[in-house]
């Protein structure tokens, strides 16, 4: 009976805590977004499932928790604490992104540029409540609305908010549109939204090969602190366009990126065991990202239409949004709202470019952080 | 061999079995719900399809918002379509990066029927 | 000369052994089984030539075995000895596997239960030869006729025995074809080998998302112990069927399931080094082993004898057989033996449902044994 | 919470974006020179395309060897070629070790062609 | 303004020297090798990317640099230092090779082996420059022409050059066409280079599946130094020829090579930082190189003379060149060499059996020199 | 530098040289053995292959069994086979679990055919 009874003492329901359970709901939640809603499938179903697997409550010491020494879960989530998943997947998606946008309309990616105000603002703004500086900056991160470079400065800078901070990042990339909408009707006039844009210009594809070159050595240089994500971003993306690799590239972009997206994924969620997880100090950085998620919209939108002021050939500040990155849904929020003023006016193909920009941007601003408070 | 062992032994054997029985049954359990509910929804469901062979989009909302777009540059620069590109399985999923890929990959050839150097 | 004397002393010559020739011998009859004879050929061919790596004799301290600290094999064997292979490998097995066999008839999921009985025969059987209880619990998982589960115990409560253990597991798998038919014929009457079964119902694909969710919930918290294996295996099926990541199912069955193949089966069988697989423990293990075998098929047969007495709607007792697991070979054993009687009448549909219950059945019991012998 | 530690806040700010702005201008500015230069580069190219449709090999050296000594082997023993394999995209690439790959794969087709065990 | 000094300070231009420009000079020359002249572009483009990034100065403790602690390129660098890039790589080009040009003209093999003397020959003089042995004997293996080869051998002997050699070996190994063309000429006269010789024979599918097998058993037995890449090779090739394990060698020769390719290229390249590289050694080395790659392709076009002194049916001594390895370019060369002699002569499926035979060759000799050296 | 380190190179050299020729000479040597071996099995063969030509199946025995039983099932249930799939390439090889997969995904095309709920 004494086994009996030590095996139920093991158990779950020996275990169980409303934190748990309120947990597993969340989880199911992210499930049910992904799944039925179509928000970004391929993040939260490994999140939502991963949210599961790490609230099953159990008695510690059968080395199975993520947190738990020797256990497999805590073994895959070394890629996350040691920051590699995240440049291994900047890797697979230079693999698969294509700049010509950028490159045939390169004005629009100061509005990129200008869409990380959302970080520094929310990083402000965790100073003021109180978050010590580097801890300040990982919060921060979460308005540059790229999972992978959340967790990569979360990692080095605030490894104990790690997983708010990517569940966080996360969440909100799938809200995009929702939350970008009102604001964007907020900031512009009903002329401003109906503005039509010159189509793209041809890229050659010399250009394009010569881009992740330049590219890399330019910002590398601005901010080294940024080297091991834009180095891998723009490798990838040599593979991808030099014409030479193209075997290389097609595995860089899917299997070798699909494995790392599912453990990622899933060990994020698995990280957010309700003890550690359900805390004050999550709520605020939820808060904290929601504020920096508009923060950085209206900076995109303002500075296309700041733009305006000064040029001839109008820009429709709506892609203004589109700087925030979270690619490519951003993007599509700004043709949603484009067609609503004008269903004949396309202005997605305009949207990519401050869209991949802001991936960039955000990059730097991390290693400027990285470079400043590691 | 001692007597404790084997009566652990049996022990933990009982209560083994009996853990995979109460689970496995459980999942047997759950199953046979959940296929009463389904029946119903499969009711609402028959209907649902019915409307939806004549409703249904074939595509997804970006892919068509890019071939309208295309089509529109298209006429814009009085040139026709030569060919809209069939998604391969792998991009075919909808990874938002690979519907990136799609959308700008699409964009440029829409781009890349306009005259060079214009 | 010196030189050549110490370069021969370092070589094959100067370190053979009776033990490694007839290891040797034993890596060319896998390679024969399974290139010949097809039986388990994915398994066994990386294990079979990974015994002829393994008993190639050589002098230590040159980094090469795989027990040599910082040698190669020794790295890639860390996925066996810390246990991460077995999961990873069960997140690519839900990623191939279909349920519906197991939704539309879910009362055979109780055979699969049935012929868990072998497991913990063999472990009353290790004790009663003596083997303390962590290590008879990790022998008699060979009864569990599942590799992944096998190793993945076996690395937790009997890393000393791992090879034997494995390769038991592993071999005996192969061999269903050999050591079911004359059970199954033994404990059944002709006429009830010639029972027919009602066709299998449809299933829809709302059942098929639900499914692994609402299983691995339900498994997990009976038995926190499995979580590992169970998340994973629900996991990998959840992103077959969602229909929202066929991509990364995709790579999770392909790429990713064979990475982690190949290099299971080719250091499990580096493992097998004579001097230390070739003891009286390792053939006490293939004994129990061996008889968890006959006993998981008997109590899944006989246990199928016994729903029938209580059910008007007959199952087919052959199928019982198929709930030791050891997927798909049992199923198949089932049918040929089915068409035996009645070359009209096919089972295998039906013989699935055990089938793939039996593996999670295994990883239950492999989930509370760990819970009370860790 | 002090003033010292929302200063520095206020001046890491100032210097972030001032980087990511600076970092990005670059870029804009590399690509708007690349642009310059491609222009021209361009103009040679479209000559070099028309000269290149008539010349341009459609087919990697090493095949082409490959497909000759094929047909040379097959003349000498008075064979006719069965069938060429086309290359698959993945062997496709040029990597070298495929191309290794693909030229004894074929090497050995031509082999098989020739009557057993002579 | 601290703040922003420190981070001047951190940056680029505070850590600039005319080392690393040189280096991302010498980076951007290996892409356009690549790209545009179309040199091993699978290796030389990761390779080339990997140079610039291990060239862009920071200020360390930032967690960036391949040689920082915890840095993620100093993560992926381990496969490279601990040597398990290499026999990944292999198990791939085992997948990928077919062995009948070898199995159909078996006394071809003998080329590959005279072509060793290249390792041997830069081995003597890198001691005569005053190398010690092991550093001496990882030198030499640069004259093995296999970049896997060189890399786990140096890992093992001499890890401060292993940059210098590992680039050495893959630089001339690009080269070739530049490096044989002329010494063959030199060392042939024009009637030698006209001998045409019998269309190969036919090889069976049980030969095929046979070989693997019997060459791993007696290559590893004369040289267990060696187990580790032949292992490798061989396994890789049998999951290729078996027939039954036809998904493994699938994934063993795309996903699984590709993604250990463009990780031991970057890493490789990122590890030449100019302070390390740039020294008074690394020049030997590549001295040393050039000078075993001009011996080891001497070598094999003069035993294949001495062989036609003994032996009626004349080999073309062209093809020993291809003794070298370097696959398949060393092959290549032959053929081009040939067919300007005589357009219609083919020697290229001759020239394939030295060519992979010099690979097995290759490797016995490292197992040589790891088991005198380590 | 001293002689001995010139000496241990020669020596080095020599065995390191006679290694490599040992061991690929017995390569060379096995592999004229196995064609000899080959010969005569090839002779046995080419006889097998002429039965085989009529005998051999052109499925696997588990994909046979499907077939049939969806064929029975299909009678059972008065329903036409709709299809039947084409194995991938990839899920053909004789993966135990790819088999499975198609084991039960040919079951539940079979399932799908009949009226939905009953
Ligand atoms: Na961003
Ligand atoms: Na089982
Ligand atoms: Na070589």
């Amino acid at each position: 009976m004494e086994t009996l009874k030590d095996f139920l003492a093991a158990g779950a329901l020996g275990n169980l805590s409303w934190g748990n359970l309120g947990m597993i709901v969340a989880g199911l939640l992210f499930l049910y977004l992904a799944i039925r809603k179509d928000y970004e499938p391929l993040l939260l179903v490994p999140i939502g499932f991963g949210i599961l697997i790490g609230n099953i409550p159990y008695a510690a010491g059968m080395g199975i928790g993520i947190y738990e020494p020797g256990s497999v879960l805590g073994f895959l989530y070394q890629g996350v604490t040691l920051g590699w998943y995240p440049p291994l997947i900047f890797l697979g998606i230079g693999a698969m992104t294509d700049f010509s946008c950028m490159l045939s309309n390169p004005r629009l990616i100061l509005l990129g540029a200008a869409a990380q105000i959302g970080i520094f603002g929310a990083l402000w703004g965790a100073l003021w409540l109180g978050f010590d500086t580097p801890h300040a900056a990982a919060i921060g991160i979460i308005g540059g609305a790229d999972g992978p470079t959340a967790i990569f400065l979360a990692s080095k800078l605030a490894p104990e908010y790690l997983g708010a901070i990517a569940i966080a990042a996360y969440s909100y990339m799938a809200l995009v549109p929702v939350i970008q909408p009102p604001i964007i009707r907020l900031l512009t006039t009903r002329a401003e939204r109906r503005i039509r844009m010159k189509p793209n210009r041809p890229v050659s594809k010399r250009m394009r090969i010569l881009f992740p070159v330049v590219a890399f050595l330019l910002t590398a240089f601005i901010a080294p602190g940024a080297i091991t994500l834009l180095g891998m971003l723009f490798f990838g993306n040599l593979l991808k366009e030099s014409g030479v690799t193209e075997r290389l590239a097609q595995t860089a972009r899917n299997a070798f990126l699909d494995s790392i997206t599912i453990l990622l994924g899933l060990t994020v969620g698995a990280s957010t065991q309700a003890s550690r997880f359900l805390t004050p100090t999550s709520i605020k950085i939820f808060v904290l990202g929601a504020a920096s998620f508009a923060v950085a919209t209206a900076g995109g939108v303002l500075f296309a239409k700041l733009m305006n002021v000064f040029s001839s050939d109008k820009i429709n500040p709506i892609i203004g949004c589109a700087g925030v990155s979270a690619v490519p849904d951003s993007a599509r929020v700004a043709q949603l709202v484009a067609a609503e003023e004008d269903p004949t006016n396309f202005v997605i193909m305009h949207a990519m470019a401050p869209n991949v920009a802001g991936v960039i941007g955000s990059a730097i601003a991390a290693g400027v952080l990285l470079a400043a408070l590691r | 061999m001692d007597n404790d062992t084997l009566s652990f032994g049996l022990e933990i054997s009982l209560i083994g079995m009996g853990v995979v029985f109460v689970g496995l049954l459980l999942v047997t359990g759950a199953i046979t719900l959940m296929r009463r509910l389904d029946e119903r929804w499969q009711a609402a469901e028959r209907q649902g399809e019915a409307a939806a062979l004549t409703a249904a989009p074939t595509i997804d909302s970006t892919t068509l918002v890019l071939l309208a777009s295309a089509a529109a540059t298209m006429v814009a620069g009085r040139h026709r379509i030569r060919f809209v590109r069939r998604m391969l399985p792998g991009e075919g999923a909808a990874s938002a990066w690979s519907v990136t890929g799609r959308a700008v990959l699409q964009g440029s050839h829409v781009m890349s029927q306009r005259p060079r150097g214009n």
